[in-house]
């Protein structure tokens, strides 16, 4: 039989694992595909590399230092290389110099194929250097960040992306950055990283941001379904915090109850 | 006479690695490699120790005592072993089934841990009765917040300007992670003075120093 | 033979997570006994893990030296290093012997602690060169940061009391808001992505999707 | 090259100079300044001077080399106070590989052993591997996931582990940690058994458990340096976090000045230049 004080935890994780599902579901069989907003994170990346056209400079990007199979921050990577697909092609596209800079050995042959396909989609193949575009600086967090920032200076880029599992490294590059004058767009769920990248870059994706904005960029339904799905299970908590705040205010506290029981 | 050398290893560790505030360079990159080689000597040798008490110990157990649950632990002993077939390419699948029950055991864990204490337990924390200004800012402030995090196109245009103002309430919280990030490395740097500042260990700050100009006027003299 | 052993390993996913779920919620002897067993065997594998990040560390180093790659002196002293803590703590029997410790005391703490503090000296020079207030949200950050490290710091409140008590207003201020939100928004992207890889919808954690 | 330009270009070095400055000079020459107690602090101080006889305080952690500097001054002042309390159990538990280097540390620099006696009035049961999985198996059947302590003696033989065998006896936790451990004692003691949960934290941690300590899910928090050093002024035994806060001040004032030096240039800049 149950156990007692879990009829809550049973019934908003079957709610909310109902609509994860049904949604994921929905979208993958491409019934219902959901409407994502776009992310002001995207407009700031149309602007950084509108910027770099017009001053005739290189365009560097970073997908984070962490690997692709690292349990914490593999969704972050994954998102990264999303937005690493969009920004190639928009580069490319506005004919700017494309640079990418690889610390996990696991994420660099994935990026090359996604940068190689971002050329050949815009037309331009041959303007794709083998280890020149894609460059791999060194798997260790303090030899990278020293390499990426010598590249950034010796291409005074003009914008700078750093997205996906970034650490206490990220405070350099994007310091350095900010000394090669180069408008910056970063994005992480990493909380301690955070902060910095607010205040040292021109815009900033907070958390789950990033991947909103993959879900947005990606072809693929899934992500999309997924993100709706989570909407919903956040519209719900939302709710029952108004609704259990304005009860208790008149005294009937049926929602804290409810959710103790 | 040990502690001696102690000091003077640590010391001059310390030192070397203090040296890529300079530039990046053989000391600090030494250093380095000299962690990486410990702490993951440290994780293997622990690997082999906990093998040996949580799991063989219980098997020759169970055999002697012919108890069931004691025999069952050359399931988990098997799979670890397993596990390293990640390294061949070829039969990686194999490792993945290892992978599977930790996975499974690791992620039913969590969503039974965070949706009790994150998701009823942070519900119950914000319903309370809103009898004064704070009150009323805490709850608006955490719907905001909430609704910033949500990306559908029409809940968003309905929402209007709250996800605005839940951004601008996330800096604060930023701002909090922004101090207290400070205050901690800040620690983390006094713990080690505590340590460099103290006879024998800072009479190598001149050493150090002086290795470092010397260093510098080299490469000046060579640019 | 590959595929037989997918659908095993995405059955005992699927499995294993339904019993630890269901035992969370219905009282029963078997799927109690059960889920201890899982849990302690799971903790089992994980000691075995320990070892997987060497194995592919000491591959990988012994390869630099053989091919004598750039840098590779230091990968000489990466496995030096690493065979000289491995035989110190075996054969002494435990981490806490004088021998380990003496080895432990004198390398891994500076080098990590001074390591760890780095970011300190970073920030500093990151303040002076890059935190600005460019939009209206760096401002507020920038400004609630400052009145929280004043709350921080004995400094702040010697200064005028006025100071610790702004940083707190923000600090409960951050606390009941955006922690709040950040900490749902978690427990739901958990529940998201383990349902995920549960069902078998999302691979890259079991490796790859191959 | 004149002095100003060797200074614009060095500008990194100088300003690491300034901060190794502001640091060393209050640690050789400490300002004394006073150490007001915050009240997450205290309650931990409260929650223990209130343990009866007989209870059992189970202290986890996850001290490594990395939070160090943060979190062993804590787990030193907490645990001088568990000992002056008379007859109260106490329950080491370790969540990382180095964990137990600095939990033995920590007995002897307290000399536990002379003044307790092990297996009756405390037990280390150092390291299990398995991050959640460990301390759902503690909470529910020690014996069941454990056969031995720290040392290799059979949990049999000791005397205090005959009535300590889950959450259901811990009185308190308080768990020294910066990473997840702390989340695993509140999913797996504090959500199952209502196990009384505190945190020793670093600095950066505290935002998370902020907002668990306002919605009542852990009864204090132990904050960095600042709560070590607090800690120490509670129980009368002043030592090394009380002269790091000094310290702390001075290079919190030069973060400040640093960062609205460099705002006003980069207004001024814009200024002249927009």
């Amino acid at each position: 039989m149950f156990k007692v004080g879990t009829l809550s935890w049973l019934t908003l994780t079957v709610v909310f694992s109902f609509f994860l599902l049904i949604f994921l579901y929905l979208s993958s069989k491409k019934i219902y595909i959901p409407q994502i907003r776009e992310h002001p994170g995207v407009g700031a990346i149309i602007e950084a590399l509108g910027r770099a056209t017009e001053m005739g400079r290189p365009v560097s990007f970073s997908p984070g230092t962490s690997d692709l199979y690292s349990t914490k921050y593999a969704g972050d990577t994954a998102a990264a290389l999303t937005i690493l697909g969009y920004t190639a092609r928009e580069a490319v596209k506005k004919g700017s110099k494309f640079i990418v800079g690889i610390a996990p050995p696991t994420v660099l042959p994935v990026a090359e194929e996604i940068v190689r396909t971002a050329y050949l989609m815009e037309g331009k193949p041959e303007e794709y250097i083998e280890e020149e575009t894609v460059q791999f600086f060194s798997p260790n967090q303090w030899g990278f960040a020293t390499s990426y920032i010598g590249m950034m200076h010796r291409e005074q880029v003009a914008a700078n992306f750093l997205f996906g599992g970034h650490a206490a490294e990220a405070m350099v590059i994007a310091e350095s950055g900010a000394t090669v004058g180069a408008m910056q767009v970063a994005g992480s769920t990493n909380v301690y990283q955070l902060p910095f990248f607010l205040v040292a870059c021109d815009y900033t994706l907070i958390g789950e941001d990033e991947f909103a904005a993959a879900a947005y960029l990606s072809p693929d339904p899934v992500q999309k379904g997924t993100i709706f799905g989570q909407d919903i299970a956040k519209l719900i908590c939302a709710l029952l915090i108004v609704l259990g705040a304005l009860l208790s205010t008149a005294g009937i506290d049926v929602i804290s109850k409810l959710l103790s029981k | 006479m040990a502690d001696i050398l102690m000091v003077l290893i640590s010391t001059t560790l310390i030192l070397m690695i203090y040296t890529i505030l300079y530039r990046e360079n053989p000391a600090f990159r030494f250093g380095e490699h000299l962690l990486v080689g410990a702490t993951v000597g440290h994780a293997i040798v622990y690997g082999v120790f906990q093998v040996r008490d949580l799991a063989w110990r219980k098997l020759q157990t169970g055999i002697l005592t012919g108890d069931l649950v004691g025999i069952a632990y050359i399931i988990p002993i098997i799979l670890g072993v397993l596990i390293y077939f990640q390294f061949s390419s070829k039969y990686r699948y194999i490792s993945r089934v290892s992978i599977a029950l930790m996975l499974a055991v690791g992620l039913s864990l969590s969503i039974r841990g965070l949706m009790s204490v994150n998701v009823i337990g942070q519900i119950k924390g914000a319903v309370n009765p809103i009898t004064n200004i704070e009150g009323l800012v805490y709850m608006i402030g955490v719907i905001c917040v909430l609704l910033y995090f949500v990306y559908e196109k029409r809940a968003s245009d309905i929402v209007g300007p709250l996800p605005k103002i839940g951004r601008y309430l996330l800096m604060l919280t930023m701002g909090a992670y922004f101090a207290n990030s400070i205050m901690g490395r800040l620690s983390i740097v006094i713990g080690t003075l505590n340590e460099l500042l103290v006879a024998p260990a800072w009479y190598l700050i001149p050493v150090a120093l002086l290795i470092v100009v010397a260093d510098a006027m080299i490469r000046r003299k060579s640019v | 033979m590959s595929s037989v052993w997918r659908n095993v390993t995405s059955a005992i996913l699927f499995l294993v997570s339904l019993i630890i779920l269901v035992e969370y919620v219905w009282v029963d002897a078997t799927l109690q006994r059960l889920t201890t067993d899982f849990n302690n065997w799971a903790v089992v594998i994980g000691a075995f893990t320990l070892g997987l990040g060497g194995y592919s560390i000491i591959v990988r180093h012994w390869r630099m030296i053989v091919k004598r790659r750039t840098l590779w002196p230091y990968s000489v002293v990466l496995l030096v290093t690493l065979f000289t803590f491995i035989a110190t703590g075996l054969i002494t029997g435990s981490v806490t012997s004088p021998q380990y410790n003496w080895i432990y005391s004198a390398i891994v703490m500076p080098i990590s602690s001074t390591l760890y503090g780095m970011n300190a000296f970073f920030i500093a020079s990151a303040s002076y060169r890059a935190f600005r207030a460019r939009s209206w949200e760096a401002a507020v950050l920038l400004v609630a940061a400052i009145f929280l490290m004043l709350k921080n710091a004995p400094i702040g409140g010697v200064i005028s009391p006025i100071l610790p008590s702004i940083g707190t207003i923000i600090w409960d201020i951050a606390g009941a808001t955006g922690m709040r939100a950040i900490l749902i928004g978690i427990g739901i992207g958990t529940l998201a992505l383990g349902l995920r890889v549960i069902i078998g919808q999302e691979k890259t954690p079991l490796g790859g999707a191959d | 090259m004149s002095w100003k330009e060797l200074l614009s270009r060095n500008y990194k070095q100088v300003i690491y100079l300034c901060l190794f400055v502001s640091l060393a000079i209050p640690l050789m020459r400490p300002i004394g300044l006073p150490v007001p107690v915050d009240k997450t602090t205290q309650d931990v101080y409260d929650r223990i001077q209130a343990l009866q006889p007989g209870d059992v305080a189970v202290l986890g952690s996850n001290i490594g080399a990395a939070i160090y500097a943060e979190v062993y001054p804590q787990y030193i002042a907490i645990l001088e106070h568990l000992l002056r309390k008379p007859d109260v159990k106490i329950l080491l538990v370790d969540h990382g590989t180095e964990g137990p280097i600095f939990t033995q540390k920590a007995l002897k620099e307290v000399n536990a052993f002379t003044r307790k006696t092990y297996g009756e009035d405390f037990v280390h049961l150092g390291f299990i591997a398995g991050g959640e999985a460990a301390v759902a198996g503690l909470s529910r059947d020690i014996k069941a996931l454990l056969d031995v302590d720290y040392e290799g003696n059979n949990l049999e033989d000791l005397p205090m582990m005959d009535d300590v065998n889950g959450a259901n006896d811990f009185t308190i936790v308080i768990d020294f940690t910066a990473s997840a451990d702390s989340q695993f004692w509140l999913n797996q003691a504090y959500a199952p058994y209502g196990t009384e949960v505190a945190f020793g934290l670093t600095a950066v941690k505290v935002p998370d458990a902020y907002a668990y300590y306002t919605a009542g899910q852990i009864f204090g928090i132990i904050e960095s340096l600042k709560g070590a050093a607090q800690y120490e002024v509670l129980i009368g035994r002043p030592g090394i976090a009380v002269k790091g806060m000094d310290a702390q001040s001075l290079a919190h004032l030069l973060y400040i000045g640093l960062i609205f030096l460099g705002n006003v240039l980069f207004f001024t800049q814009r200024g002249r230049r927009g």
